[in-house]
């Protein structure tokens, strides 16, 4: 019973005395770190890719735990589900939004754009930007060096082997946008996605007039200004010599996807249509 | 006009000789006089290991490639035959063919391709290989076949121990330096030529200096590593020597056995897994000098080398850290 | 022994083919185009529109800003457009374009070939002169020279170093200006002297062109405050800092100017140039391009208009060889290859490198196997290896501790990888998205 | 009504349950308790046994800590839960020497050790203070299993490289065995490395590398 | 001399992270980096040496006095936890710079097996209070070399291109295992 | 969950209470696993000293504890009715691969060894454990070797001269048992010889077989020092 006792009196003169310590200390007992910044780290997908545009998925979470309300707060790679959670984690309400994802605005497979010359440096479309033009005689175009594909922390995007052009894979795309930063040549862009996945956009950023351009590449935007004309929603306008398609104010209707005479226009994921058309190469390609 | 496409490359738009490829066949070539040494003293023995350890190094490179480095196929570097060849140099000739295929295992697989292949591992390969088979296997790691003259018949040879083993096994019973040197049965002159007992490609030292001075030549290696670890270990045996030479081997026995030479020459001078400027390789090597002698003459191990370049390596990225190269400019603050 | 900077080099084969070949000047081509941008720092502004008539030497685009200069007509024609035109860059820029009629020259300019040795004319003179007659550094840099000549306040200048050390391999074109132009390159070396106020010239050259160091030393004596100083040949030598560090044993601070070390350092061809720009009132249109390569059948010197094609040049050089895989504006260590043959010629063209498809693509790339010789190599005495990784990875900020923006891309550590690592690429990327970095933290 | 959130309970806890053996293993993915699953994981009883010893401790103190959770001042809380770990570490700590002597030996220092076990802590953070007595129970069962999964899996593994036998039994002297009782067959060394500190880290890197490709 | 084989011994012979196996998670989660790992070093070095002699003053004359040696491990562990708080606290008072270089990784301390398994260790092995406080300075100095190489490595590889699967701890720990290995090469040194 | 309010009292009434409570638990637990802790030690010791001396589970032992080298070495002499049947003794040798290394060694009353086992050693696991009768029965070969005969000689693995075979490829770890193993009968010939007193003896215990259960008889630990791990 002794032993009872001497552990009794022990470890209790201890832990009184501790405590006691501990109150004086008490403010700084534990890293002091609100636990509900785990929980929200918990709810985020993990994958650090940094498109929330903070320091990684931890980065994120604090910031979520510190704001009042998660205005401007958006992880697109969990996409508005994550959010909702995060927002149930903290009793907030999340910020919808309409689901996006990337796009390659470039048509110029190689079929389509003739190499001029031979690339023959580090296989990274930053290099290659730096040194010049690309190998084709499109300045504008699509490198193919992948460098969008080594950002994507998806697995989201590859490079086509036939076409050399990068392909986004539908399901994987979480429209982080890291692919968009890193291209040097600004051709990829973050489109709402659409009613069932389905986008019509110009698939060229070329800037050079028509005559240059189409000699170039057979399915560059040649500025012909048709699909303006075409469209009857006001949605495309006619820039720098290449035309750009406002996916606020599109509708689908695919009427400037008919007009168009090189097949700049890509349309996604529609069906089939009933009456022959010439261009529907085109949408092969990303198909 | 233009009949070829252009080429558009960066600058410079011209390039200097040396290749990987070169580089690694010349230290092949380097290790052939030791290799015929290592044929002339055991015989079919030393092919057979040799063959072994190449083979099974090149097999694993090109598996491992296939794991893990998707796409391009780069393994005729010949960095994979180096690594065979120096741990089929760092183990007895009498080695079981499946311990050969472990340690080659170990080497590519662990210590190399695990880190992404050529250039990436920070040890040595072959050496971790070697010394995973030393730890795994010590009863066949350390049975080391007598040497015999051009004995090319596959007779179990019989097994003898090392100098360097003899000696510490003797002092370890309390006899004195000078005795267990006289009961040895090798002279200075056999651990010159590769006369004694040991791993297979470190018993000459003439063949290993000879590969040395070829790779030296051929601007391969630099002399910091070589001389640094060879001049610490000659130095600090000497002061030990110096002391009492009667508990404490001459610097000439340590210099001439064991894996010193193969080790200083070779191993050590591995340049990925070594420092990259002069005075880091300095301290690297005296650090491995240190090291050997520390457990030569007082740890368990009667051969310290390996162990020593294996910790060295570790410290490798410390070294780069600490000793950079005099950066143009630096001397004026702005 | 020689004076040479004592850290890093290569010594490339030199295959200096056109040594020695007396400077040429070829028929005037149809047709010129004329970038804008043809210097560092803003590009100039057209002052001329389609139909214009315009001669040699004429005013066609205004300088851009302090760090800019002016452009000029280096033929008489008539304009036909202004357009966007292939040029050294890879990219397609604004150029103006010449159809060429006749060969007619401002009055101004004095056509005359005797030489002026008369410096009599004040400071401000020769910077407008020099800022009139739109010259550039024509060492490679096309810096506006200008500039260089205005010293900062507060600084002195105790050396103007003349660089003549032309150490890439191939070109000869500042070589043979030196044999057939020393005079005239001494009288613009000291106006240039007399401009930012140096008590000193220093000439290096390198001791592969003996008989240029003869004939520049020997016209030296007729001057004052100039010396001729022979180096050993080390690429590169040419670098500005290097050639300081050679030539007097200063070392310019990181991210600092020769002029922190109370130098500044011209080219030979530039000394040329505002020898004629001042005393003859000759803008910069014209300026010698070295034309050589292995398979080139004459390998020569020539005096080209700016705005020429480079295929002219090659022909006159004996044409295309059949097997050319690379065409390089500049020399092979730090030139640009051309991604077509049509770019014209402009104030920093110094040679066009013809080398054949054998020796046009990169050694096979292996891994880095950490030999050092990059870093062994690198006159900068950065470690090449770990910038290239680093700007894999994208660490910026340890790119910046590690200097990487002192590297004076000279391509030494790429030259001599064994595993055949386009390093520079990577450490030009990284510099690139520094700068971007660094100067988005700025504004 | 009532059945369905029964059953979605059920499912939660059947959620929780099994998080820890693949998706937060707390070794091979969490990374937490390394030193016991590098320490003691010699061999698959070994491991196994240190495995259920931290289990009993998970359990125990998550199911107290569970309990007790509301009466304990925010600011101590942590000595709190550190005291409760620690009297049921000393609780296994003094049964196991009791009624397993050979297996305490076996795991000597490491047994006190389960006090600092990042994971035990952590749980009780992280779960128990949170959640209801049952699910802090069935979380702990699920953690601590996972746990010993881990060790076990580790343990085997070392075992089988290291002295070609798994829970004691020599594999190659027990097929002969089998063969021929009679046999005098003993069997030859395994790659020591393997039963030495560095196979422990091998073991474990490549154990995670394959954990990561399953689970996925 | 003794003093010193303990120190080696505990250093390069039985490296408390390479031989024993304590303190591996913050050998695993604070060697980033050689800066960090050298402040979590001399965190561990100070508190280590602290935690020893507290514990072993407590276990001897508190625990053993009153015949309840079964208690110590729950007495340790408090006396660890506040312990680290203490000097947490006192530190930020009287130095700031020294509790700015180490303050962050004070609170991992408490849990790090390292720092409870030597003030266990040194009453296993019966060592009196001098001895017990050589063998914690000289482990915790394994700890923080054992760090600072394995922080370097790491550095080192972080830049090269490591296969996918191996990327972060599976290639720390190869390192780690490679490393242990080589440290074998010191044992009978003591 | 609403966090609690946190005062100087409740706190340190929380801590009281719950070390209390746990002090009180753990007191318990300790007195009911006390005796088996006890009985697990006793046991082991018994055992081991069965190994060398068969029957010693059923006798009586006498401890005694010599000081050598500053090392603790235990004579376990067991009497079965008063009568010795053999003694056995917790010898060292500090030689072995990994240090020290504990053999007993049992010796019957004419001085032949009875048989002899590793009790702690660090050496390689397959290779200096070897000398463990648990994995292998290289130690069978001192099985009743006549030690005496080489009164003025010391035990040599063959390698030395001696006779005994060493284990392959761990002749240190062999010499260390052997060593262990004269350093046994050294101290057994001493103790025999009542005369030769030099040695400091410490302490005398006895352990009886039928007293076991319910005495507390305080054994000293022959496993002092610990097996640190592995
Ligand atoms: C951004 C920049 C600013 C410079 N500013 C000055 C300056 O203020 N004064 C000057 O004399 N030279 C200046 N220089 C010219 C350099 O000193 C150097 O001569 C020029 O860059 C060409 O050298 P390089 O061919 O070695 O690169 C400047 C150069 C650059 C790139
Ligand atoms: C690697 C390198 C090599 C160079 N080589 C030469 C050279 O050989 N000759 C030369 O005149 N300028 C060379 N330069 C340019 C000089 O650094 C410097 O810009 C020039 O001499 C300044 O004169 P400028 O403004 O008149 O061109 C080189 C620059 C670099 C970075
Ligand atoms: C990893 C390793 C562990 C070893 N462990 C032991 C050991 O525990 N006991 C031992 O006697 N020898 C051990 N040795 C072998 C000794 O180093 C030495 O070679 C051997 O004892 C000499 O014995 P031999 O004369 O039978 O060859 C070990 C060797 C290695 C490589
Ligand atoms: C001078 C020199 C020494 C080398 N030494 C070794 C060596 O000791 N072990 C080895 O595996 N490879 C060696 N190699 C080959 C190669 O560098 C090595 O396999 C790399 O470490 C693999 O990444 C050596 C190569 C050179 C050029
Ligand atoms: S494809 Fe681009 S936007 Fe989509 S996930 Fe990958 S990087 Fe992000
Ligand atoms: S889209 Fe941009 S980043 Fe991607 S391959 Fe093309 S050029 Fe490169
Ligand atoms: S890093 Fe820059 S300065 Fe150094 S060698 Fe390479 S290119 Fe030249
Ligand atoms: S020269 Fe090439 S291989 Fe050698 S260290 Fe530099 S980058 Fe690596
Ligand atoms: S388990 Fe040992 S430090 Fe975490």
């Amino acid at each position: 019973m002794d032993i009872i006792l001497n552990t009794l009196i022990t470890l209790s003169a201890l832990g009184v005395v501790l405590a006691v310590i501990l109150f004086v200390v008490a403010q700084k007992f534990k890293v002091i770190e609100d636990p509900k910044i785990d929980e929200v780290e918990a709810c985020t997908p993990g994958a650090n890719c940094g498109g929330c545009g903070l320091p990684g998925c931890r980065g994120f979470a604090e910031a979520c735990v510190k704001a009042e309300t998660l205005e401007g707060l958006y992880c697109p790679a969990g996409g508005n589900e994550v959010m909702k959670e995060i927002a149930d984690v903290l009793g907030l309400t999340a910020e919808e939004k309409e689901p996006q994802i990337a796009v390659v605005r470039c048509n110029g497979s190689h079929d389509k754009r003739r190499k001029t010359t031979t690339y023959d440096s580090a296989l990274s479309c930053a290099v290659s930007a730096t040194l010049f033009g690309g190998d084709t005689d499109c300045q504008y175009g699509c490198l193919g060096l992948g460098d969008c594909v080594e950002v994507c922390t998806f697995d989201a995007i590859y490079i086509d082997e036939e076409s050399g052009l990068p392909i986004v894979d539908e399901d994987k795309c979480t429209a982080c946008g890291a692919c968009v930063t890193a291209c040097p040549k600004d051709i990829i862009e973050l489109r709402n996605k659409g009613k069932k996945s389905r986008r019509i956009y110009v698939s060229c950023v070329n800037h050079d007039k028509g005559a240059p351009a189409k000699r170039a590449c057979d399915s560059a935007c040649i500025a012909c200004n048709k699909c303006v004309k075409a469209c009857p929603f006001d949605a495309i306008v006619v820039e720098n010599f290449c035309a750009y398609i406002d996916y606020e104010k599109c509708k689908l209707c695919r009427k400037c996807v008919e007009v168009c005479p090189t097949g700049a226009i890509l349309e996604l994921n529609f069906p089939p249509r009933k009456v022959k058309v010439e261009n529907t190469e085109t949408s092969e390609i990303e198909n | 006009m233009a009949i070829n496409k252009l080429t558009v490359s960066m600058s410079p738009h011209d390039y200097g000789k040396y290749s990987v490829k070169k580089i690694m066949s010349g230290v092949v070539l380097a290790m052939i006089p030791a290799l015929l040494v290592s044929v002339y003293y055991f015989g079919f023995d030393a092919i057979r290991v040799n063959l072994i350890a190449i083979a099974s190094c090149v097999f694993f490179e090109w598996l491992f490639q296939k794991i893990f480095i998707k796409g391009k196929l780069t393994i005729n570097d010949g960095s994979a035959v180096v690594t065979g060849m120096l741990l089929a140099f760092n183990v007895p000739s009498n080695l079981p063919w499946w311990i050969i295929v472990i340690g080659a295992l170990v080497a590519i697989g662990i210590a190399k391709m695990t880190f992404g292949g050529l250039g990436n591992n920070p040890f040595n390969p072959a050496l971790v290989g070697r010394v995973f088979l030393l730890i795994s296997f010590p009863v066949q790691m350390t049975s080391w076949p007598k040497v015999s003259v051009l004995n090319f018949a596959m007779t179990d040879a019989q097994t003898g121990a090392t100098p360097l083993a003899i000696v510490k096994e003797g002092l370890k019973n309390g006899e004195s330096y000078s005795s267990i040197m006289n009961s040895m049965p090798h002279e200075y002159v056999d651990m010159l030529m590769g006369n004694i007992g040991g791993s297979l490609g470190e018993i000459s030292a003439v063949a290993l200096i000879l590969g040395g001075l070829f790779m030296l030549f051929r601007k391969i290696i630099t002399w910091h590593i070589p001389v640094s670890i060879i001049g610490t270990v000659a130095i600090f045996t000497a002061i030990l020597y110096g002391i009492n030479p009667e508990t404490y081997a001459s610097p000439v026995f340590h210099l001439l056995t064991g894996g010193l030479m193969l080790g200083a020459i070779f191993m050590a001078t591995d340049m990925v897994t070594s420092p990259m400027t002069g005075k880091g390789m300095l301290v690297y090597g005296v650090g491995i000098g240190v090291i050997t002698v520390l457990i030569r003459v007082w740890g368990a191990y009667p051969e310290g080398v390996s162990f020593a370049i294996l910790i060295m390596n570790a410290v490798v990225p410390l070294i780069n850290n600490w000793l950079k190269p005099k950066r143009f400019g630096e001397t004026i603050k702005k | 022994m020689l004076k040479t900077f004592p850290k890093g080099g290569v010594h490339p084969k030199e295959n200096k083919f056109s040594a020695g070949k007396p400077i040429e000047t070829i028929e005037l081509p149809k047709q010129v185009s004329i970038p804008i941008a043809q210097h560092i720092g803003a590009p100039a502004e057209a002052v001329v529109k389609k139909g214009d008539q315009v001669k040699v030497g004429q005013l066609i685009a205004k300088s851009g800003g302090f760090v800019s200069t002016n452009i000029h007509s280096s033929v008489s024609g008539t304009v036909l457009k202004i357009d966007n035109v292939l040029d050294t860059s890879g990219y397609k820029k604004t150029c103006i374009i010449i159809d060429v009629e006749g060969d007619e020259w401002l009055d101004s300019i004095d056509k005359s070939t005797e030489l002026n040795t008369n410096i009599d004319i004040s400071v401000d003179e020769i910077r407008n002169k020099v800022l009139d007659s739109g010259i550039v550094g024509l060492g490679g840099a096309t810096f506006p020279t200008h500039v260089k000549l205005s010293v900062p306040l507060g600084k002195t200048c105790e050396y103007l170093i003349i660089n003549a050390v032309e150490c890439e391999p191939y070109l000869t074109a500042d070589h043979q200006l030196m044999l057939e132009k020393a005079d005239e390159i001494m009288v613009g070396s000291q106006l240039m002297q007399k401009a930012i106020g140096a008590n000193k010239i220093l000439i290096g050259i390198e001791n592969n062109k003996p008989d240029a160091i003869k004939i520049m030393s020997e016209v030296a004596k007729k001057y004052e405050n100039i010396e001729v100083s022979p180096l050993k040949v080390m690429y590169p030598q040419g670098g500005e800092k290097q050639l300081i560090k050679a030539l007097i044993n200063r070392e310019v601070p990181s991210g600092g100017l020769p002029i922190n070390v109370g130098c500044v350092v011209q080219n030979v061809g530039t000394a040329f140039a505002i020898y004629e720009a001042v005393q003859k009132n000759k803008p910069l249109f014209e300026r010698v391009v070295t034309v050589t390569g292995t398979s080139l059948s004459k390998p020569c010197n020539i005096l080209t208009r700016i705005g020429t094609s480079t295929i002219e040049l090659i022909e006159a050089a004996g044409g295309l060889p059949e097997d050319t895989g690379k065409v390089v504006s500049g020399g092979p260590m730090m030139g640009k290859a051309l991604s077509a043959i049509t770019v014209p010629v402009t104030k920093g063209t110094s040679g066009v490198l013809i080398i054949p498809a054998k020796k046009s693509s990169r050694p096979k790339t292996y891994n880095c196997i950490r030999c050092g010789r990059c870093m062994n190599v690198c006159p900068m005495g950065l470690e090449p290896y770990k910038l290239k990784n680093m700007c894999v990875v994208k660490m910026h900020e340890e790119l910046q501790a590690e200097r990487i923006l002192d590297c004076i891309e000279c391509g030494s550590c790429a030259y001599t990888c064994p595993a055949g690592i386009p390093l520079l690429d990577y450490i030009r990327l990284g510099k690139a998205n520094l700068n971007k970095i660094l100067r988005s933290k700025k504004s | 009504m009532l059945n369905q959130m029964k059953e979605e309970t059920i499912m939660n806890n059947l959620k929780n349950f099994t998080k820890g053996f693949f998706r937060e293993n707390p070794v091979f993915i969490l990374l937490l308790g390394l030193c016991p699953t590098l320490g003691v994981t010699t061999s698959a009883i070994n491991g196994l046994a240190m495995g259920l010893a931290t289990t009993f401790v998970l359990i125990g103190s998550n199911v107290v800590i569970a309990l007790i959770k509301g009466l304990i001042p925010d600011k101590v809380r942590i000595p709190s839960f550190i005291v409760v770990i620690a009297s049921f570490v000393t609780i296994i700590d003094l049964v196991m020497s009791a009624y397993v002597p050979a297996l305490y030996e076996s795991l000597g220092l490491f047994i006190p050790l389960i006090v600092v076990n990042c994971i035990v802590l952590g749980r009780a953070e992280a779960f128990a203070s949170k959640n209801t007595v049952f699910s802090s129970l069935i979380d702990g069962l699920g953690m601590g299993l996972g746990f010993a999964f881990a060790l076990t899996l580790l343990g085997g593994l070392r075992e089988i490289l290291g002295s070609i036998a798994i829970f004691n039994w020599k594999i190659f002297e027990g097929i002969a065995r089998l063969i021929n009782p009679a046999t005098d067959y003993t069997q030859p060394d395994g790659i020591l490395v393997f039963v030495l500190a560095p196979g422990a880290f091998f073991g474990l890197a490549y154990l995670i590398v394959l954990m990561k490709k399953i689970s996925k | 001399m003794e003093y010193i084989l303990i120190i080696i011994g505990a250093i390069f012979v039985n490296n408390i992270v390479l031989a024993q196996f304590l303190g591996i998670c913050p050998f695993l989660g604070v060697s980033g980096k050689v800066k960090t790992a050298v402040g979590m070093g001399g965190a561990v070095l100070f508190v280590m040496t602290l935690a020893t002699i507290v514990t072993w003053l407590i276990y001897t004359y508190i625990l053993s006095k009153f015949g309840i040696e079964y208690m110590r491990t729950i007495a340790f562990i408090l006396v660890i936890a506040s312990l680290v708080q203490m000097v947490e606290i006192i530190l930020k008072k009287i130095s700031p710079s020294l509790y700015q270089a180490l303050g962050v990784f004070l609170p991992l301390i408490t849990t790090n097996c390292a720092i409870l398994g030597v003030a266990i260790l040194v009453i296993d092995k019966d060592f009196n209070l001098t001895y017990s406080v050589v063998y914690a300075v000289g482990t915790a100095l394994g700890f923080l070399l054992a760090l600072v190489i394995f922080a370097g490595l790491r550095e080192h590889i972080e830049k090269l291109p490591i296969p996918k699967a191996m990327q972060g701890i599976p290639a720390a720990l190869v390192m780690a295992g490679i490393l242990a290995l080589a440290f074998m090469g010191f044992s009978g040194l003591v | 969950m609403a966090k609690k309010e946190s005062t100087f009292l409740n706190m340190t009434l929380t801590l009281f209470i719950i070390t209390a409570v746990a002090a009180v638990a753990l007191g318990y637990v300790y007195n009911i696993t006390k005796e088996p802790i006890q009985k697990a030690k006793d046991k082991k010791l018994k055992t081991a000293i069965n190994i060398v001396v068969p029957g010693a589970d059923k006798g009586t032992i006498e401890i005694e504890t010599v000081k050598i080298e500053g090392k603790d070495l235990f004579i376990y002499t067991v009497s079965i009715d008063d009568k010795i049947i053999g003694t056995a003794i917790n010898s060292f040798s500090n030689n072995g691969f990994g240090g020290l290394v504990r053999v007993m060694v049992g010796f019957d009353e004419n001085g032949k060894i009875i048989d002899s086992d590793v009790l702690e050693h660090k050496e390689t696991p397959g290779l200096g454990d070897k000398s463990s009768k648990s994995v292998s029965n290289w130690n069978e070969q001192f099985k009743k070797m006549d030690i005496s005969i080489m009164k003025d000689k010391t035990l040599k693995v063959s390698k030395d001269g001696g006779e005994v075979d060493a284990i392959t490829a761990a002749t240190i770890t062999s010499r260390a048992y052997c060593d262990a193993i004269q350093r046994a009968w050294t101290v057994y010939v001493e103790t025999i010889d009542d005369n030769s007193q030099q040695k400091e003896t410490t302490e005398t215990e006895i352990i009886e077989e039928n007293t076991l259960e319910t005495k507390t008889v305080d054994i000293v630990e022959p496993n002092e020092g610990g097996n640190d791990n592995e």
